[in-house]
């Protein structure tokens, strides 16, 4: 059996339903059209009553779901597009992230934002938005680039007692595939690696995770190992295993999607550079988006943001620094 | 005891329903002056509030509730256990109907340790959201979809009858949130009451530069909800509009938007003299003060004299001084002893290294 | 020629006016048959981006806007020179009859370097700011009050006589924006012209879903803006209705909100099949193409004849030809002559050192 | 003459409005009630029309102030408190920062948001947001410390093409004080040294710095001459100030008053480890508010905020590394 990103998905959210009557989904469109993206295919009609079509609210959803979490409930919210979350944004910065702090009562409640750049998807259906979110205490920012962790990371989401901004990139829905879903999984919190190495450590995530993996095969073929670090969740993010990482290589190239100010390789090289400056034999490097808009022609979308090829670049020009 | 004269009556608007006869029974009595002694405890916290807030014991804002005690005592008195209820910044009277202690409130806006926010909020933005009452964000409007998604928790689990009741100022009607919550609860027509007190500002704006509707309670046609006119400093008015408001919700008639007509006796915060409020409006009907017409009803009918109002008050300021000199006495909040974590679950925190502090989780200082 | 048949009248929501006699005289029918063109180009276009979006010529979505000819066109032709129009998705026949070319239309959905959009955004987010046609970001509700902001820069500015015109669909009503924004407009008492399609669907979601009001117009009354209602897929309707509610606007009488009822004859975009659409629904008055009705229309009052309208489909049919064969000539963007620069102020960028290149502006590799 | 942090915005925006007819105010309660900290006071009345009251509609403020820009205007927004403004952040992050990109069309509106902590604020007043606005490209990030460039930076903020966010420091507006008003500035993007040293580079911006000086003075006392480093905006930011300072020094203590996840510190710290690598001679540090909302007692308040005290106590331990 080979199941892709997408089914994973939609197999974890019809295992949440099944195993916790305390899960339900809300969303636009998600009953029994089953979603713009057809996360929820099937789902409405197999679990009656439990997907919820909402109406053009994105605050609204995200306010109830904090309502449901507050009288026990595990709501998942999928957001058509994570570029539409901006104006959910107030419920989910300061409602839902704030709510364990301020009362002790968990929100747990997980929004499935999907996210990243599509060919012609243009400026406000390719945002990554996950360096917004992790800025915020209270929340925490799931990345996963890979089937197995599409599924086993998003049961962890909604087991979690705290808001969980689960980001599932788009263009990994159809293309990325696997044999079968896991039976156990890392834990939140905990970096994998993708590829060992010697030679210098790539730490990226979500779909950066595949061009790097390219990269790095490019590279050897070069002689140059590379190690790829996937964080698989942002927030929480792996200090440790990066930091283990750059101790055996010495070297560290930070890629993301997302613009470059402030974002996750902003915070990874903040990271390292404060508590791994002495393992490091060169300076540590980033590469990220182009700092504008996402455009919508594929040929400047594919020059926008980082691929195999200006990955393996990068990763040459840290090699002779 | 002479029977009690009919309170004004709610305009309804959409439908009209003939309302039972609340307004003449002995019931409506008792209700009446449980809510006039909730108003006075609420007036005589908010005046003591006021006072420590002049002599600077107060850090932060104060915000009071002058003025609209009868309709925030009423929406408490409505609710039942189980009910949600989600008060907003001119709550006092309603919050302590619904359950809240005078402890609670002073705990907070003096931030003791002991009280529910913990130090880690303050003065309106309270509640114990396990005994269904909500602590408000500062933002207007974000409040009744959360009250919203409680109400869709209450119908998943099956537990029916319960209602849920939100508060929101003229001002908060222009936000995003308010729209998009209403029109969430009028599709899943959820038991939703939404009260509005027009008190004519927000801040320092006018309704004139607010809306340009005829009357706030013409959204719930927008809507498809039932809406209610009151004028909001007549208790009677209140207690029956929200009894009916809740009534209706109750019995799955969907959501009910609640309309007030007041006046804010008082500046915006403790820390604005509004003198910009316009000489005519204070001298308006709507403008007389809520705890004074209540009073003068409950003296005109003999439902009570003098002297015994005069001890419910000094029973209040007792309450109220108690409270204030518990928690004075308590110790303020100790930076050491706070675990400075935002999440819930404790082995997803992040162990900052701090390069303030002189140990830290992953850091080498 | 015979006399036009008064076309039906659009039913007025707060006021009646008694509207005048468009619907009689000759000039009506020079814009009916103005319109019909300007629907047929639309249309055509619109056909022709689905058939390369299915030969895999266009990446991307592709959004049409069948069936809503009629109410759009009316919009565009509404207007004139100096007015703001802020277009959604389905505007097609209200850009073209506004001014956009059709050339801007191709180069755009191709994301041609020589569009107004330069590649950088596509397919319906274009327009031409400076000619008054703001190009919709996709967040729904977001371009009323940008069109509300023109609108105050006029009135700044001392320009009088302008309107500007936006248009949204069922779903989008749903949204904290449009709320925020047409309150805003009543308030500051704004020309505007805001245009709701109601064509039952929000992509897939029933309008139950979304609404619980009696109709959509009847949110007009809550924000003390004048309403109106209008068969969505009468082409003379919609053009007395717009032009009534464009006058109105222009002369001083504020927000108006014009509610159109239709059905989207096609999918949400090109990738969806729309089987969710109600068969009941497709087989009602509204469901009946609007370029249809209008052809029968002409041909029945023989405001020409069927080669006449034959003629003005293969007239559209080689402009559309023409303006794609010229697009599919044009070279794609060169991403290393794209200046990558996010603000107007050059001197203000950033200039990140970018490890993926060889030179950096700051950096070291 | 003296001349207050607020008086000086308040001087500024006349100015704007005296000498350039394009410029209008539009915010809530700033009309005749002059805002809520008085930062427009008496300018209803001096600029008659231009000074508008707004509903409490932050969405639609900022649309509007879009729609104005296009039409050639120069909009200045108040937003009551900048926490607020996540009510408005898509069209800000949407609609403006994407327009002069997306149309060749500058959009030059300042958004003023009242930032950052004052005592007894609580979580939902005292924000500091300055990262997540500076993670957008086409937003220009001010963050004024001084009296002088409160005034300045505020006139050039009109002046510029672009958005500008305009952080102004909430504790900062009464107490700070100066001789007079300014009539030279710094160009935008240009980083201050607000006191030079030898043995250590401590960048910050906003309230932050006047910490950060009294922490530098009680390392005088110690001996220990400290650098300073006002950045003024966030975005740009004046990396070659930084890295001047910090070849001179050698040591990097980057504080800010905002949560530490992808913040203005782990924007400098990727800049300085990415290019300056070489220049430091021991790691460099970073030193942000706690990892939670911002709490409203104000004991617990001045433990979550760097103070002097917690500056100079990480700049002796960077010392010691
Ligand atoms: C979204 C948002 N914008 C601005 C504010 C700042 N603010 C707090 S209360 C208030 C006025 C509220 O007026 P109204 O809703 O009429 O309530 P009232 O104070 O009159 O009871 C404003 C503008 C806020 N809390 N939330
Ligand atoms: C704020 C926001 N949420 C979600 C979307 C995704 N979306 C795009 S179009 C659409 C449906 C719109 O329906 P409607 O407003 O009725 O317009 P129609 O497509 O029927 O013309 C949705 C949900 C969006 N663009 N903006
Ligand atoms: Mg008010
Ligand atoms: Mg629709």
């Amino acid at each position: 059996m080979s199941i892709t990103y997408l089914e994973a998905i939609r197999e974890a959210q019809a295992k949440a339903l099944a195993d916790d009557s305390r899960v339900f989904i809300y969303g636009q469109d998600i009953g029994s059209f089953g979603g713009a993206f057809k996360a929820t295919k099937n789902l409405a009609a197999e679990f009656p009553g439990r997907v919820l079509d909402a109406p053009i609210s994105e605050d609204a959803m995200i306010g109830a779901a904090v309502g449901a979490a507050i009288e026990g409930l595990r709501p998942i919210i999928e957001i058509q597009f994570a570029d539409f979350s901006t104006v959910g944004f107030n419920q989910i910065v300061n409602q839902a992230a704030s709510l364990f702090w301020r009362t002790n009562v968990p929100c747990p409640i997980t929004i499935r934002l999907p996210g990243g750049g599509t060919s012609g998807g243009g400026p406000f259906h390719s945002q990554s938005l996950e360096a917004i979110y992790a800025h915020y205490p209270g929340l925490v920012v799931m990345t996963p680039a890979t089937v197995e962790d599409a599924y086993s990371m998003l049961l962890e989401a909604v087991a979690i007692d705290d808001p969980v901004i689960f980001f599932e990139h788009k263009f990994l829905y159809y293309h990325l595939k696997a044999e079968g879903l896991p039976t156990e999984a890392l834990p939140t919190g905990k970096a994998r690696i993708a590829r060992p190495g010697r030679d210098m450590t790539i730490v990226t995530y979500s779909a950066m995770v595949h061009e790097a993996l390219k990269a790095a095969e490019d590279l050897a073929a070069e002689g140059t190992e590379v190690e790829v670090v996937d964080l698989r969740s942002v927030r929480p993010m792996d200090t440790d295993t990066i930091m283990a990482s750059v101790a055996r290589t010495g070297r560290l190239l930070c890629v993301g999607e997302a613009w470059p100010w402030g974002g996750v390789t902003a915070e990874v090289l903040a990271r390292v550079s404060t508590e791994g400056f002495d393992l490091l034999d060169a300076p540590p490097q980033r590469l990220n988006a182009k700092d504008t808009p996402v455009p919508y022609h594929p040929n400047l979308w594919a020059a926008h943001r980082p691929t195999a090829d200006s990955i393996a670049s990068a990763a040459r020009n840290l090699l002779r620094l | 005891m002479p029977v009690a004269k009919k309170p004004k009556y709610t305009h309804m608007v959409h439908t009209v329903v003939s309302r039972g006869t609340v307004g003449e029974s002995s019931s409506f009595r008792d209700t009446y002056l449980q809510a006039y002694r909730g108003m006075l405890l609420a007036r005589i916290l908010d005046d003591k509030l006021a006072s420590l807030y002049r002599g600077g014991k107060i850090h932060g804002g104060v915000f009071l509730s002058r003025g609209q005690e009868a309709l925030s005592v009423a929406v408490g008195l409505a609710l039942k256990k189980g009910d949600i209820f989600a008060p907003l910044i001119r709550d006092s009277a309603g919050r302590l109907a619904f359950g809240e202690t005078v402890l609670d409130a002073v705990r907070t806006c003096f931030g003791s340790p002991l009280g529910p926010m913990r130090s880690r909020d303050g003065n309106v933005h309270r509640g114990r959201p396990l005994e269904g009452l909500f602590p408000m964000i500062s933002h207007l409007g974000a409040m009744i979809s959360v009250v919203n998604g409680a109400l869709m928790a209450h119908r998943f689990k099956g537990i029916k009858g319960t209602v849920g009741a939100t508060c929101l100022g003229d001002g908060g009607t222009s936000t995003g949130a308010f729209h998009e919550a209403l029109n969430q609860a009028a599709v899943e027509r959820l038991p939703l009451i939404l009260v509005i007190a027009n008190n004519e500002y927000a801040y320092s704006t006018p309704t004139s530069s607010q809306f340009a509707c005829r009357d706030l309670v013409d959204k719930a046609i927008g809507y498809g909800v039932r809406g209610w006119s009151v004028e909001g400093n007549e208790l009677g008015a209140c207690l029956n509009t929200l009894q009916g408001a809740v009534e209706q919700a109750r019995s799955g008639q969907g959501p009910q938007l609640v309309v007030a007509r007041l006046l804010r006796l008082c500046g915006h915060g403790e820390h604005d003299d509004s003198h910009y409020v316009d000489a005519e409006l204070k001298a308006a009907p709507h403008g007389r003060d809520c705890l004074k017409l209540a009073e003068e009803q409950i003296l005109n009918e003999q439902w009570a004299d003098a002297k015994t109002v005069e001890a419910w008050r000094n029973e209040a300021v007792q309450k109220v001084e108690e409270a204030v000199a518990i928690v004075q006495r308590e110790p303020a909040p100790d930076p050491y002893k706070e675990n400075w974590r935002a999440l819930a679950s404790k082995h997803l925190g992040e162990g900052y290294s701090d390069a303030g502090s002189q140990a830290s989780a992953t850091g080498q200082i």
